[in-house]
């Protein structure tokens, strides 16, 4: 969005508004104000309103948790599926492997690719590119755009193979799926998958080569971490600063405020603050979980095996989109179909937890449930609210250097140092909108 | 044991081979309004042949590109070469989107479909026509085909009724055939306007002050459907036999030609046994809420 | 007569596929017993039964190796002819210029297996509106063309079924090929076969393992006759047409109304309901138009559509429209009942509305 | 018909959602690049920076009116736009966050929020139809991307969008599906659910919950009545299932009220 420029005449002092931030997801503005060269206020403010999800689950049957809260998001509807089924399992006292676990990751796999190749290519490139979106790209770069919307169609294609359609599955059940897809229409897959793993390795090439600020944070990076695999609906939660945590404790450290000028609440560490959610954060402490082809075309892209250049999460979804087409590359060749396609859950009463790893980061459930399965309370900790202060945080380190700066260009710039981000406004509860405020 | 019993034995019904759902391109030579919602097109097939020949009272259905096929009555005359022609009103969408054709466009035609008004039966005996809005279209051909052979009909009496003096169609002919035809016509509208010295009132009052003496005249009925059937019992109260009298009905339509199902009316389906009736034949249907 | 066995029976198939027909017939989908194309006779579900009433269908395993205990599904023969969506013609547009391009009719051969006396019935019915008048439906007649129908008649008639009332079953009389009757279950499954064409003929002569003796010919008919007096459900059809045909106003379409969804389930799962109508759409930059034709329902408020309003607005007339087309009306239209005692709609009414007991009620009351 | 000289100018705007029929519209794969070159894409902050000038000739609106910003902003977009087509259940009834109609928001917010006095929200969540005159609705949560393309390709080609009114049920018996109520006995709004998502849920063995929301003349009072008595529901999982995904919609509303005691 164009800056709308008041300039006061008798100081240095000037103030650049942008209502809304354009290539999010959801509804926000961002907030600035400069004195001089000195930042004096950071705000990355969320007016996205409420929608009371926590409050409507209760009285509800755990059985309707995965439709009811797909529904905060449009994006991610498989994180918040995959978080609330887990928790609810976790009630039953029921795990969920063979077939029907990997068909969740199959499922899993789609939103990861299809959300990674919206982000990479549509809201982040043009940036980089200087265009003001994607299809304003494609007259200069059709073979890209044709090749991005054929990756991003595939993910789609996955989800809805396993989840019936593309937003909001409806497929997904505690304990399950309420159909198993057949063995031929999952394995037929398979060109596809390894079409998009081709492809996925051109779009690092791509990314590799575009240029990036010079801007390094020491961040706490915090992500799941599985035994085995990388990590996608199962395992701990670890940080790059030696946490690590059963889902269960994830209140004992972590703690939710409100701040006045969002309606998203932030979510920060107890004692160190803010830390960073999502491909970084999930890269650098699962780099050892990455299939061998992965890490390879990680270092082909120049990459360490921790980054810790926000901008350069365009390269690091690239490798996970390739990751996540491989292995639904592996899922795929190996489907035979459940005999059940669920796993019986009764009502229990209890207390469990659920997170998983949405493509913009961690992203946890805690539901208590009754004896009849009615939700007497639940907690959503999405994403983006968790990284809300770190994209504060590197707004006001990312001013800083840069103050000379058009006000365009500097407001060009901090937009783009937010969608590094790839926040998913509606999910915090959900738009962007940058003032930048030099009075 | 037949031959093949689990299979059908057809020989191809299909007329000259044509799929009767398969529509013939033809081209608009122009359009003429006729008043602010009502515009009558003349079509010629874009092949260069003829019209399809039709009979007065039949219909035909009309496609225009992507947004759907309706069925709409001949307006033309049966009897002379000439484009197809049809007054169609703007009532929907598809309407509407004929409305905005120019000559040159080409929309797609199947038909003629349907009964026809039993013009033979009026021959050397009165024919009263009772029409209400745009029911004077499908009534046209029958008047150019009775004014085209005057001399073997008796006495003609149309009897028009519009809701609004400008809108009543076909105006200049309507003076016309009153003028030189023999032929008594007579008009009335809902609601009168300055300038307008004519009837005002529903068609029934015409009917009943109309000329109609001889027994064995014939009437023919077309306007909405609680016109129609006023417009009938007026004239059985004037003593005119129920089996004299017809009129044209109107159901939704797919298809035009008793597959689809639609146009059901009772036990009658209209595109195929109608859409023009013998009164007696739908009488107890008529009244009916919802049929 | 013939006695065909398991191995028989495959052996049709076999020369069926041979000669290039694509075979349908039953199979257990989703709990329910489906039509679709079938590999062979293993495909075909075993030792099952159907529980059906009103809005309620169940499968039970029977236990035994009985090949046709079960009766109907959902699904009729109708959508192999009669397709759900079926694409008519494609419109190109130059300028003002239009050129159209028929979708082509589609032959080929198709073998039925398990067809019900009262399908036979209905495939008459459709044949009759779809193929045998002024007009006939082109794509309805080329894939209806070069069908064989493997028959069977019913031993185990189901809890809506009144194929007897409507003069139809339990056993096939004519429009089949190869018809079958079972005999025994208990692991010994055979048939009474029965050819009805000259191909029919040639296949069972091949296949068979003989001519039926009397005490296989006796059997039979026992169980035939039970099949008759076992049904479901029944109507009184003497004098029903008459009487529906003066029940406009009858104060029971409105009762019914209170319970009908006009859901068009009803009439989606009758083997003779034909109601269909045309979508058209366009692509983005207006120069190809579709238009196709799909299954229609007189329950939907589209069907009566005239601009301004459904003439049938209310549930009750809607219904009204249905049963007495069905009952009353398809006489006057094409000589015979619309209705061919299948009872799917009753058992597929996700409501349990019961055409029998409505008909009666109606009837009942009706006056003259 | 007229050939097209300018671009019909297209707008998108949010509100209270989930960004999921927006999104909808970038689902749109194979026709993206279609759209853009039939329409201008002048205000879609979701997929660029660049915004034109108003007046549009079409405005997709998302979301649902929950917030006084909302409620008065939404006036300016009917003011700027030739035709709007409100999109997803909950611009066409107020969505899953309808919830809150049938609660105390005051009593929600504490719930959700430790200082509610930060957050301004209304009462009600309500369909953008109640606000200001809509030119099409478009069901669905989220809506069915074809249908999207459809709505933009009948304005584009000047006729009525081809959408049906009548009962999921119709979509799923052509579709060949085994009725999951009379097979199964699971409950299935599919006979009071406008058709438009294929029968999606039947398809998937599971009864339909109403994303397109009521169709027309439905009949909630009896199709309850056999939930409770055949389905062995109760009424409180009849409360819930019409109190879904479009609890807002008149017919469902009052449906669930009737058996609330
Ligand atoms: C036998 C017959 C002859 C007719 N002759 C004429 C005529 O000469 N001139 C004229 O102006 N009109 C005539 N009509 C009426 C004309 O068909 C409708 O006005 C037209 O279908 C309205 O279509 P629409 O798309 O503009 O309206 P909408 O209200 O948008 O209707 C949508 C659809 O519903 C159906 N439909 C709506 N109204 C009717 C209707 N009255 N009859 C049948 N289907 C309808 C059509 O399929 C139509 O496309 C005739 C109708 C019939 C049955
Ligand atoms: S009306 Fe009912 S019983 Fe009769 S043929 Fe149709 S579905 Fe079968
Ligand atoms: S009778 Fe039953 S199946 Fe038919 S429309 Fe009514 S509720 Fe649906
Ligand atoms: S499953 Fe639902 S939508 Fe399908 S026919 Fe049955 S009731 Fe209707």
């Amino acid at each position: 969005m164009k800056a709308k420029i008041a300039e006061k005449k008798t100081t240095m002092s000037r103030t650049i508004r942008a209502d809304y931030l354009a290539r999010v997801e959801g509804e926000g503005a961002m907030y600035i104000r400069l004195k001089g060269d000195e930042v004096r206020e950071v705000k990355l403010k969320i007016f996205e309103p409420p929608r009371f999800f926590e409050g409507f689950l209760r009285g509800r049957s755990y059985l309707e948790a995965p439709d009811m809260t797909a529904r905060i998001c449009g994006i991610c509807p498989v994180a918040y599926q995959m978080s609330s089924v887990h928790a609810m399992e976790q009630i039953a006292g029921v795990t969920v492997d063979g077939p029907i676990r990997d068909l969740r990751r199959l499922l899993y796999c789609g939103e990861w690719i299809e959300s990674h190749a919206l982000h990479i290519f549509m809201l982040h490139l043009p940036d980089f590119l200087g265009y003001e979106s994607a299809i304003h790209m494609a007259p200069d770069f059709k073979a890209e755009v044709e090749m991005a919307l054929t990756l991003k169609k595939y993910g789609n294609e996955l989800m809805a193979l396993v989840g019936g359609r593309e937003i909001h599955p409806i497929n997904v059940r505690v304990g399950g799926f309420y159909k198993a897809p057949a063995r031929d229409e999952v394995r037929g897959f398979r060109d596809k998958l390894i079409w998009g793993m081709e492809a996925s390795r051109k779009a690092v090439a791509l990314v590799a080569g575009l240029e990036f600020p010079d801007f390094e944070q020491d961040y706490e990076f915090v992500a799941m971490r599985h035994p085995d695999e990388y990590p996608l609906t199962e395992g701990r939660l670890v940080s790059s600063r030696g946490l690590d945590i059963d889902l269960s404790e994830f209140e004992n450290e972590f703690e939710e405020q409100q701040v006045e000028h969002s309606n998203a609440l932030h979510c920060v560490h107890r004692e160190r603050g803010n830390y960073f959610v999502g491909p970084l954060a999930r890269y650098a402490l699962n780099y050892d979980r990455l299939s061998p082809a992965a890490r390879e075309l990680a270092v082909k892209g120049g990459l360490d095996p921790v980054v810790r250049n926000p901008f350069k999460s365009i390269i690091v979804r690239a490798v996970e989109m390739f990751w996540a087409y491989e292995e639904a590359l592996r899922i795929v060749d190996s489907y035979e179909p459940p005999e059940k396609p669920f796993v019986e859950t009764p009502p229990r009463r209890g207390t469990g937890f659920g997170c998983s790893e949405a493509p913009r980061g961690i992203c946890w459930h805690r539901y208590s449930i009754d004896d009849d399965g009615l939700i007497i309370d639940a907690k959503i900790v999405p994403p983006t609210s968790q990284n809300q202060r770190t994209i504060e945080s590197d707004l006001r380190e990312y001013v800083k250097g840069r103050t000379s700066l058009s006000d365009d260009k500097l407001q060009w710039q901090c937009e783009q140092a937010v969608r590094n981000y790839d926040p998913c406004i509606s999910c915090a509860t959900h738009f962007l909108k940058l003032t930048v405020d030099r009075g | 044991m037949s031959p093949e019993p689990g299979s059908i034995n057809l020989t191809d019904r299909i007329r000259g081979g044509v799929d009767p759902m398969v529509p013939r391109i033809y081209n608009v030579e122009r359009i003429r309004r006729n008043n602010h919602d009502t515009f009558t097109m003349e079509l010629n097939p874009a092949d260069g042949g003829n019209p399809e020949p039709f009979s007065a009272g039949q219909f035909n259905m009309l496609y225009i590109f992507g947004v759907g096929e309706i069925p709409v009555s001949i307006s033309g005359d049966p009897v002379q070469d000439g484009p197809l022609m049809h007054t169609i009103r703007e009532v929907g969408t598809v309407t509407r989107a004929m409305a905005r054709l120019k000559p040159g466009d080409s929309i797609g035609v199947r038909g003629p479909f349907g009964s026809h008004w039993p013009v033979e039966l009026a021959v050397g005996t009165d024919v009263v026509i009772v029409a209400g809005g745009i029911g004077l279209a499908p009534l046209r051909p029958v008047i150019y085909q009775v004014t085209g052979n005057r001399s073997r009909y008796g006495r003609m009496v149309l009897l028009y009724g519009a809701r609004a003096p400008k809108e009543i169609l076909y105006q200049r002919q309507l003076k016309a055939w009153g003028g030189s035809f023999d032929m008594d016509v007579h008009v009335t509208v809902d609601r009168g306007e300055r300038g307008w010295n004519g009837e005002i009132g529903v068609v029934t009052g015409l009917i009943r002050r109309a000329p109609l003496d001889r027994s064995g005249a014939i009437a023919l009925i077309c306007g909405p459907e609680i016109m129609m059937r006023f417009s009938a019992q007026e004239l059985l109260r004037r003593g005119m036999d129920k089996d004299r009298i017809y009129v044209s009905m109107e159901r939704n339509m797919k298809c035009g030609v008793g597959l689809c199902g639609h146009c059901q009316y009772g036990a009658k389906i209209i595109c195929k046994d109608g859409p023009v009736y013998r009164y007696d034949d739908i009488e107890s249907l008529l009244g009916r809420r919802e049929v | 007569m013939f006695i065909l066995e398991p191995d028989g029976f495959e052996k049709i198939l076999d020369s069926l596929r041979e000669k290039g027909y694509r075979i349908t017939g039953p199979k257990l989908r989703d709990g329910a017993i489906v039509l679709d194309t079938i590999d062979s006779a293993a495909s075909l579900p075993r030792g099952v039964r159907d529980h059906q009433g009103p809005g309620r269908y169940r499968l039970e395993e029977t236990g035994d190796d009985s090949w046709f205990s079960y009766t109907l599904g959902s699904d009729s023969w109708k959508k192999l002819f009669f397709h759900p969506i079926k694409p008519l013609f494609k419109t190109t547009r130059d300028g003002g210029l239009l050129q159209i391009e028929p979708e082509p009719p589609r032959e080929g051969l198709k073998a039925l297996i398990g067809v019900r006396p009262c399908e036979l019935q209905a495939l008459a019915i459709q044949d009759k509106v779809l193929a045998e008048g002024e007009f006939v439906d082109r794509h309805y007649v080329a894939s209806r063309k070069g069908t064989f129908i493997v028959a069977v008649n019913c031993t185990v008639p189901g809890g809506t079924c009144f194929c007897v009332s409507m003069g139809t079953g339990p056993v096939a009389d004519r429009g089949y090929d190869i018809s079958l009757t079972e005999l025994g279950s208990n692991g010994a499954t055979r048939f009474v076969a029965r050819a009805g064409s000259p191909h029919g003929e040639e296949l069972l002569a091949a296949a068979s393992s003989g001519k039926a003796g009397e005490s296989d010919l006796q059997l039979e008919a026992e169980l035939l006759e039970a099949a008759a007096g076992n049904m479901g459900r029944s109507l009184d059809v003497e004098g029903l047409a008459a009487a529906l045909a003066e029940s406009g106003d009858h104060p029971r379409w409105e009762e019914v109304a209170e319970r009908c969804q006009a859901c068009t389930n009803c009439t989606m799962a009758c083997p003779t309901c034909y109601c269909h109508t045309v979508e058209d759409s366009t692509d983005l930059t207006g120069s190809v138009a579709d238009r196709t034709r799909v299954w229609d329902s007189c329950f939907t408020a589209d069907h009566s559509y005239l601009h301004g309003g459904s003439v049938r607005e209310t549930r009750g007339a809607r219904y009204r429209q249905w049963l007495t087309h069905k009952l009353s009306s398809w006489h006057d239209q094409f000589g015979g009942s619309g209705c061919t005692g299948c009872g799917r709609c009753i058992t597929w009414c996700p409501v349990g509305i019961d055409i029998t007991e409505e008909a009666q009620a109606v009837r009942g009351t009706a006056r003259g | 018909m007229p050939l097209r000289t300018t671009k019909p100018k297209l707008a998108v705007w949010k509100f209270s959602s989930c960004d999921g029929c927006q999104l909808s519209l970038l689902d749109c794969e194979d026709e993206l690049l279609a759209v853009a070159g039939a329409i201008e894409i002048a205000n879609f902050p979701e997929a660029s920076r660049a915004v034109v000038r108003g007046p549009y000739n079409v405005s997709l609106v998302e979301g649902s009116i929950t917030t006084p910003e909302e409620a008065e902003r939404i006036h300016k977009i009917r003011r700027n736009s030739r035709i709007v087509v409100a999109i997803g259940a909950c611009a066409t009834s107020g969505g899953l966050q309808a919830l809150r109609n049938f609660q105390d928001v005051d009593e929600l917010s504490r719930l959700v929020y430790a200082h509610p006095e930060y957050i301004e929200s209304l009462n009600n969540s309500t369909p953008i139809g109640d606000h200001i005159f809509v030119d099409h609705e478009l069901r669905g949560c989220p809506v069915d991307k074809a249908h999207l393309v459809e709505v933009l390709s009948a304005f584009l080609n000047g006729r009525k969008p081809n959408l049906p009114n009548h009962a999921v049920c119709v979509e799923c018996k052509r579709a060949g599906v085994v009725c999951v109520m009379a097979a199964h006995g699971t409950p299935c709004l599919g006979p009071v659910t406008q058709a438009g998502c294929d029968a999606l849920c039947p398809r998937y063995n599971r009864g339909c919950f109403g994303c397109f929301g009521p169709r027309e003349n439905p009949n909630t009072a009896h199709l309850a009545t056999w939930y409770l008595d055949q389905c062995g529901q109760t009424p409180e999982e009849v409360i819930r299932l019409f109190r879904g995904i479009n609890a807002n919609a008149d017919p469902f509303r009052r449906e669930s009220l009737r058996h609330e005691s």
